[in-house]
């Protein structure tokens, strides 16, 4: 089992080679084979090896292989290893079925882009390098795979290349996440220094032996390391660049913009989670992090036009969300919502993609409408991912993710009643977008004219992601009803399991108040949309309301903020210092020197007269010194 | 001690000359006043002499005079020349060789 | 002998081009192309001889020579190669055949002479890397000087004689105080131990005051630090790179440089230990400042050629603060670093070479959208690019990433703030991709992607760079601690 | 004065013979190839000679002269000198179709006079040997007295020289008042037993320096320098920079060696801030000089700066370095010199640097020889220039004069950029076509262009070598000591 575990991430980088080589030389078709067979075969190999991981379990709880020695210099030693344990599998799952839906998917829908070949290549890139980064055995293996992700991301944000926007916006987020990763990279270094080791397990053993609970070492370490997630899954105040990211195309928006790369950060704080136990202040950041930014981008989803800007703001604030939960200590609650979130957000996207592809790259909401008739599959599976999204009771995945995290908001040991409450307030903000997008989106008057429906080849990964946004929730119930604890089962192989405060209130209570929460907001949006659109037009007039809601619209104002704090400052002063200014110092002593030149030139003035001169002064001087000496 | 005093005077008459070098135009005179610098060296060389009782100061007026000759005959050829040339003897005119920096 | 043969093959193979480019221009590539070939070969072979690492308690020093030259100064011809001076000339003569390789067209006129200046500079690069004695060592240091002198000034862009000058006058003030240096050790040594002798070894004994180790030392380090270079004594760099031609600028980037930081490593550090730890501090600020003042500067310009050299100030920031750092993972990171920034930024001056014989322009104003036009180069400079940006998988990510580990236990804050350097590297990484090959396409005119010869060339350093990334301890037993 | 001493003086003797054989030549109406190649053959005898009687070696001729190793060192380059000389000054004047043949007369007169100052060891063979190459200079310099300022450059270095010479008598007369003798060594004696040094020596000394200043253009009497060497004929130029200099400064040299002065704090401090100002004005002048003429009279101002910084020791170190120095000097300012010569044209020398733009593409040979020579000035490897400068470095950093060495280093940065000024020029693009008539003698251009790589193959030689030739220089200083 272990030894073909190299198999799964080095499919993708086959694909990767093949088309990156050969691509210009091979037809679509087989492009499209090449693409997303080898994602579909590790996706093979995976649930393969899930299946067997779970029958016989591996002792210690993992597979590890080491492939070649990388790096080994004085007491630092690195090596090329791979290590699956229970919360790898959950995101190799997901990166590789997912994956594997999105690249089927892809092939319809890249059908008449030029590069073709490109597209696949670099997201198989992205998948090998997603992969490596979840399989590392070290954390250096991991910023490998975690700076791979990065330069993927950025040539899919940027794959539209000719639209000066899209590359600034791909390098808008390689330049944001670059804070975190290098944020990132002191943390390990910190840690190498204090530990000796950037192995993963031997981390997690040594980590409770080595620092003193809550020292200001492990704090930094902890910080550290949270930054570098926060960048990645793009958190307050690092979040801005994910909503430039909808530059690139749907299905990466889909594959590394909601479903996996953007959770890398959820990755390396539970994979880290021996030590930010140790650090409670940490923890208690980072939930307060994943709190703001549910509730920032939130508001922000809630008035934007664009869809697929929607539901990128959707996407950080269900981010939020799972680092609320990591943050209070609910690991598998985090996890568990990485998972059913990757499922209904991958389907939003992909089921997005599908409409504006349709309406002739139309991205605006409201230049949509009645598409529900016209374009039924994708009707009823965005319905799915929306229900999901909402949180809608029972029947959607999202709901029994959701669920546990508003619960251990409060109860777990890291919650407190505020941040259940911007819990809870994010929950109706979600239902009420949702619902806004989908009555403004599906219902209405058409606006525009709709040329063909997407093909099988992207309808077909729609259904299946829509069935199991609604199914994947029933593997987890929440404990006062059935109690299913399929995922938290496995997940707790490695991950701590939550500790509760005392005394423990009723579940049931929480969980109605989050149902009210949830309809109220669908209801708002409800009434707000479709029932007295009146309502709206009203507030259009309202001055404050405007600003607020051109507030919430432009993102809090976050660009704005960095642009004249960091980017003009920035850009000023190189611009200042072009020409060098320590080159003017050495300028200036060139034209000392030819100054001192000129001066010296003046005694050669052909005179003999001077000429006699100078041998007289010459004269006094050296009497002159040699009665001085 | 006499050829102390005697060294003085070689001395001003060394001055004098040099001030003529300095103050004079004219090749001419120029070359006249450098005669008699040498002339002032010959006067110290001819008192050190008598100050050691030594004929070597003697000797060395003679080639001085000697020296002296041979280097004013080759000077007034080329004051000739100048002339020839010039049509002045004025020596602050013979400033053709210098240095002209162009930027 | 081994050793002054490969010395030996250059000379003469640069002779050998002058010469029968008279008669026939090709033959002169060929040949140029032979003679750095032949020394390829022989690194490659001395390389698989020793390659598997040096054994500790062994001699680290793999081959010796000496040879008596001028005696009555106790000077002698004496080279040697270690683990060290191995790599610089795999390395050298790696680069050097690209060099070779990517002058092919390039060079139209005066084929002869361009390449025996070519040959002549890899000569006196790697006398510089093989000399164990100071004097010869300082020989070779201004060997290399004049042929690339005249590389820079007739082959060079519009403002060559500009950039000939800067570069030769920088490098010579260094030189002639390290001479002083020389000749102060030598005669310190001279009077305390009776034998006067400008050997390596002999010298490594002197026991120097406090107060004169510093000044010798001092000497030494500011030929070194300009040739590194060291902000604020960089500002011959962007000249010399920008002006030369791109085989001038894969040199100046890929070798001399380096020279520059082998310099510390060899002399500098055994030497003056004490002082050296003395000066510690300063040496890492210089290089931090080096590292950000360097990205900054790049991301202001506008010129490909002087951007992708302000970015090797930068880098060489790394290496300056990592030799400083005086830890095996830095000094490990430093020699990965001397290797991947010469071939990383040796890719990038000859691609953006070819950009300008495409294109005919430096500026990157006038670039854009090139990717369309030439996707396989647009390719390449990405890969480029992100190894320039420290992006793992690839060489200059192991570099930095020990530097950067390593000096962190010397100095937390330095490190911080080189790390920021990550960033940095970033923001003009990005931009010059942004405008060059990306971006709306500014070129009406169709250009042709890359030739199989230039493919040859930026295959061979891909492989090397992506390996390195991948399998860094090829490097790293060679460069075994020698304690 | 016995057989020995008659054959230690052999060479000078035909020295002195070969101004005589070249008169009566002219009195027999022989033509300019007889003269020239008689002249050849003489200063062949003379080395031969030389070498002939180095077993009689060291030789005292009581009192005027010592003929030891050390004179017939510098005698020996003297005389390669005006051999060199003498072959580029065929075709110059050939060319200028004047008559050249009292020229022959009066170089060897002159060389004479520089031969025997390097054999001096008193006052009065110090006067002559000086005032003998003085002389003969004034008529050398104004030789070509038509053209070229010739007769401006004679007049002022007569007037010049004539006025130092005062000087240096006066100098003399006052150490003389105040040693009673005018043996160096005596002199030396005499300084030895006194306690201090009397001011009627400091003084005299100083102006003697005056002289050995002037002839040797150290700052601030080097005004002239780059006057008279634009005047002058390129090969007069020539002489003047190396036979000329070499033997003043081979008996500056030997006086000082004779007075131990190393010893004496105020001279040596005079002496470095001579050679100080030297190294600073002369690089200064000649940065932006177009003149190629005058910025090789600025250089070897600089030069002999540097020498003097290798003079402060006063050791045989110091001497071993000068005399190399003076050697590697030689050779270089020669072959810079010959190319000019190659170079010039009939109405015109070559002196502007405009001349020379792109020279390399025209005429591949001379540009190199004369880019080595510039290298070579510049002290870069390979040429024997760097050993020289090494060696004198070697001296400073040894007497740990740092102050000169630390000026040195600085300005020959500095001069550093004017000698890849005019690299630059000849390897620059735009190409003037010098334009030069047939050649007339191909014989003798095919000499010089010899004698030009002769000239580098030294150069070069001495520079990567330099093993081949110490010990000899060695051994030579060796020879009474």
């Amino acid at each position: 089992m272990q030894e073909v575990l190299f198999l799964i991430p080095a499919l993708p980088l086959v694909g990767f080679l093949i088309l990156s080589l050969a691509g210009r030389h091979l037809s679509k078709q087989v492009i499209a084979v090449v693409g997303a067979g080898v994602v579909c075969i590790a996706a093979i190999a995976t649930i393969w090896l899930g299946i067997n991981f779970l029958q016989i379990p591996p002792e210690n709880g993992a597979y590890t292989v080491t492939l070649w020695r990388w790096m080994s210099v004085a007491n630092f030693n690195c090596s090329f290893s791979l290590r699956v344990d229970a919360l790898s599998l959950v995101f190799l799952f997901v990166i590789t079925f997912v994956g594997a839906l999105i690249h089927i998917y892809s092939a319809g829908f890249m059908k008449h882009d030029r590069d073709y070949a490109r597209f696949f290549a670099s997201m198989n890139l992205f998948v090998c390098a997603m992969l490596i980064l979840v399989m590392a055995d070290n954390l250096v293996l991991m910023y490998l795979g975690w700076e791979g992700v990065g330069l993927c991301s950025y040539l899919l944000i940027g794959f539209w290349y000719e639209t000066t926007a899209n590359v600034q916006a791909a390098n808008k987020a390689f330049y944001i996440t670059r804070i975190g990763d290098t944020a990132m990279a002191i943390g390990l270094f910190l840690l190498f220094r204090e530990l000796g080791t950037l192995d993963i397990p031997s981390i997690q053993n040594a980590a409770p032996e080595h620092f003193v609970k809550n020292s200001s070492l492990i704090t930094s370490i902890a910080l550290l390391l949270l930054a570098g997630g926060m960048g990645k899954s793009a958190q307050v105040p690092l979040q801005t660049w994910l909503p430039d990211a909808m530059a690139g195309p749907s299905p990466v928006s889909a594959l590394i913009h909601a479903a996996t790369m953007v959770t890398a950060g959820v990755y390396l704080v539970a994979r880290m989670h021996g030590v930010f136990q140790l650090s409670p202040f940490v923890m208690n950041i980072t939930a307060i992090v994943g709190a703001v930014t549910l509730l920032v981008a939130g508001c922000s989803a809630m008035v934007q036009t664009d869809i697929k800007r929607i539901l990128a703001y959707s996407t950080i604030s269900q981010l939020g969300y799972m680092f609320l939960a990591l943050g209070v200590g609910a690991w598998s609650a985090g996890i568990f919502h990485f998972f059913t979130h990757a499922f209904f957000k991958a389907l939003l996207f992909l089921a997005a993609g599908a409409v504006i592809e349709s309406l002739h790259h139309e991205h605006g909401i409201f230049k949509m409408g009645g598409l529900k008739n016209k374009l039924p599959v994708v009707f009823y599976t965005f319905l799915a991912g929306a229900a999901a999204l909402a949180a809608l009771p029972l029947v959607t995945a999202g709901f029994f993710s959701k669920d546990q995290v508003l619960w251990y908001a409060w109860s777990a040991e890291g919650g407190s009643p505020l941040l259940w409450l911007i819990a809870l307030a994010g929950a109706f903000i979600t239902a009420f977008y949702t619902t806004r997008l989908m009555l403004v989106v599906f219902w209405g008057e058409a606006k525009t004219h709709v040329s063909e429906a997407p093909g099988r080849l992207m309808t077909w990964p729609l259904i299946i992601l829509a069935l199991l946004s609604v199914v994947a929730g029933f593997i987890e119930w929440p404990h006062n009803l059935l109690h299913v604890t399929l995922f938290s089962d496995v997940v707790q192989k490695v991950l701590p399991p939550v500790t509760e405060k005392e005394p423990i209130p009723s579940e049931a209570i929480f969980q109605l108040i989050a149902v009210v929460a949830t309809l109220s907001g669908v209801y708002t949006g409800y009434l707000l949309y479709k029932k007295n659109t009146s309502i709206v037009a009203k507030w259009k007039q309202v001055p404050a309301l405007v600003g607020l809601r051109n507030f919430f619209f432009s993102g809090w104002r976050f660009d704005q903020l960095y642009h004249t704090l960091f980017v003009r400052p920035f850009v000023f002063v190189t611009n200042l210092n072009k020409q060098d200014v320590i080159d003017k110092i050495y300028t200036g002593i060139v034209s000392m020197f030819q100054w001192l030149n000129g001066i010296f030139s003046v005694s050669q003035d052909g005179s003999v007269r001077t000429y006699v001169i100078s041998v007289l002064i010459g004269i006094i001087f050296i009497l002159a010194l040699q009665f001085i000496l | 001690m006499q050829s102390y005093s005697v060294l003085v005077v070689a001395a001003i008459l060394f001055v004098l000359g040099l001030l003529g070098v300095l103050t004079r135009r004219n090749i001419i005179f120029i070359l006249i006043s450098i005669e008699i610098m040498l002339n002032a060296a010959g006067v110290a060389f001819v008192a050190a002499g008598a100050r050691w009782g030594q004929p070597d100061g003697q000797v060395m007026f003679l080639f001085i005079l000697a020296m002296a000759a041979s280097e004013v005959s080759v000077g007034l050829a080329l004051v000739m020349q100048v002339y020839h040339q010039h049509k002045t003897l004025d020596v602050s005119k013979l400033n053709n060789l210098k240095d002209d920096i162009e930027v | 002998m081994i050793l002054v043969w490969i010395i030996v093959v250059l000379l003469s193979g640069g002779m050998l081009c002058w010469l029968s480019a008279r008669w026939n221009p090709l033959a002169a590539k060929w040949i140029a192309l032979c003679a750095v070939l032949v020394d390829l070969a022989i690194l490659v072979n001395i390389w698989l001889q020793y390659g598997r690492g040096v054994q500790a308690g062994t001699d680290t020093w793999m081959i010796q020579y000496q040879t008596a030259w001028i005696p009555s100064f106790g000077i002698s011809f004496h080279v040697a190669i270690d683990g060290l001076s191995l790599i610089l000339l795999l390395l050298t003569f790696f680069l050097g055949t690209l060099a070779v390789l990517c002058s092919w067209k390039e060079i139209k006129n005066r084929a002869g002479f361009y390449y025996f200046n070519l040959l002549w500079t890899l000569a006196g690069i790697s006398g510089v890397f093989v000399a164990l004695d100071l004097f010869l060592f300082y020989f070779f240091w201004e060997v290399m000087l004049v042929p690339m002198y005249l590389l820079i000034l007739i082959w060079g862009d519009k403002n060559r004689r500009y950039a000939a000058y800067k570069f030769f006058i920088f490098t010579q003030a260094g030189g002639l105080l390290m001479l002083l240096s020389i000749l102060s050790l030598y005669y310190i040594h001279g009077a305390q131990s009776g034998s006067y002798s400008y050997d390596y070894f002999s010298l490594l004994n002197t026991q120097l005051e406090p107060s004169a180790a510093k000044w010798i030392m001092m000497g030494f380090m500011i030929a070194f630090v300009i040739k590194l270079p060291m902000v604020p004594f960089h500002s011959w760099l962007p000249d010399a790179h920008s002006e030369a031609p791109t085989a001038g600028s894969l040199i100046l980037a890929g070798l001399l440089l380096k020279t520059g930081a082998y310099g510390i490593i060899r002399f500098v550090l055994p030497l003056f230990h004490e002082a050296a730890v003395d000066i510690a501090w300063w040496a890492m600020l210089l290089g931090v400042i080096g590292i950000i003042y360097g990205a900054m500067m790049a991301f202001a310009q506008t010129d490909i050629k002087r951007l992708i050299a302000y970015t090797s100030v930068s880098h060489m920031g790394f290496v300056l603060t990592g030799i400083f750092a005086f830890r095996e993972i830095a000094m490990q990171g430093v020699v990965m670093q001397i290797v991947t920034h010469g071939i990383s930024t040796g890719a990038l001056f000859v691609l953006a070479g070819m950009i300008k014989e495409r294109l005919h322009t430096r500026d990157i104003s006038k670039m854009g959208g090139l990717w369309t036009s030439m996707p396989a180069m647009g390719g390449i400079a990405m890969l480029f690019t992100m190894a320039s940006l420290g992006l793992p998988v690839l060489g200059n990510f192991i570099a930095e990433f020990l530097i950067l580990m390593g000096t962190f236990q010397a100095n937390v804050w330095l490190t911080v703030l080189a790390s920021t350097g990550l960033v940095f590297s970033a923001l003009y990484s990005l931009r010059m991709m942004q405008k060059v090959f990306l971006g709306p396409a500014t070129n009406d005119e169709k250009l042709h992607d890359i030739t199989a010869r230039e493919m040859i060339i930026l295959a061979t350093l891909s492989i090397a760079i992506v390996l390195l990334g991948l399998y860094p301890q090829m490097v790293m037993d060679l460069v075994v601690s020698k304690k | 004065m016995t057989h020995e001493q008659l054959m230690a003086l052999l060479p000078f003797m035909v020295l002195a013979t070969a101004s005589i054989v070249i008169i009566l030549l002219i009195a027999f109406r022989q033509g300019h190839t007889v003269i020239q190649v008689t002249g050849f053959l003489m200063m062949c005898l003379v080395i031969f000679t030389m070498w002939y009687v180095r077993d009689f070696l060291p030789q005292t001729i009581m009192p005027l002269l010592i003929v030891d190793g050390y004179g017939a060192l510098f005698t020996g380059l003297i005389i390669f000198c005006v051999l060199v000389v003498g072959l580029f000054s065929y075709i110059y004047f050939e060319e200028r179709e004047e008559n050249p043949r009292e020229y022959y007369i009066l170089i060897f007169l002159s060389t004479l006079g520089a031969a025997i100052l390097t054999i001096s060891r008193h006052f009065i063979s110090f006067f002559i040997g000086l005032e003998l190459l003085s002389v003969s200079l004034y008529a050398l310099i104004a030789y070509l007295r038509t053209r070229n300022n010739a007769v401006e450059a004679g007049v002022k270095y007569l007037l010049l020289a004539a006025l130092t010479s005062a000087f240096l008598l006066f100098g003399m007369a006052l150490i003389y008042m105040d040693a009673g003798s005018m043996d160096f060594s005596a002199i030396a004696q005499k300084l030895h037993t006194a306690e201090q040094s009397s001011p009627l020596f400091l003084v005299g000394f100083s102006l003697m320096m005056i002289a050995v200043g002037f002839k040797l253009a150290l700052v601030p009497f080097h005004l002239w320098a780059a006057d008279v060497y634009q005047g002058a004929p390129p090969p007069v130029a020539s002489f003047i920079a190396t036979v000329s200099k070499i033997g003043v400064f081979a008996v500056l040299l030997r006086f000082a060696q004779e007075l131990h002065l190393q010893n004496n704090h105020s001279i040596m401090t005079i002496i470095s801030v001579i050679a100080i100002f030297s190294m600073i004005s002369g690089n200064l002048l000649a940065l932006r000089q177009q003149n190629i003429k005058r910025l090789l009279a600025y250089s070897s101002i600089a030069h002999f700066g540097y020498l003097l910084v290798a003079f402060l020791p006063g050791n045989s170190a110091g001497v071993e370095a000068a005399a190399f120095y003076l050697i590697a000097y030689a050779i270089t300012i020669l072959i810079a010199f010959g190319v000019i010569i190659l170079l010039s044209a009939k109405d015109k020398d070559a002196e502007r640097l405009s001349l020379y733009r792109g020279l390399f593409w025209e005429k591949p040979f001379v540009a190199i020889v004369l880019a080595v020579a510039l290298l070579s000035l510049a002290g870069i490897p390979l040429t024997a220039g760097f050993i020289g400068k090494f060696y004198v470095l070697m001296a400073g950093v040894q007497q740990q004069a740092w102050l000169p060495v630390i000026v040195l280093v600085v300005t020959s940065v500095i001069g550093l950029y004017y000698y890849l000024r005019i690299i630059s020029t000849l390897f620059s693009d735009v190409s003037v076509a010098i334009e030069k008539e047939k050649k007339l003698h191909p014989f003798f251009y095919a000499a010089s262009y010899t004698a030009l790589v002769v000239l580098v193959l030294l150069l070069l030689g001495f520079g990567v070598m330099p093993a081949t030739i110490i010990p000899g220089i060695k051994q030579f200083l060796l020879i009474g000591n």
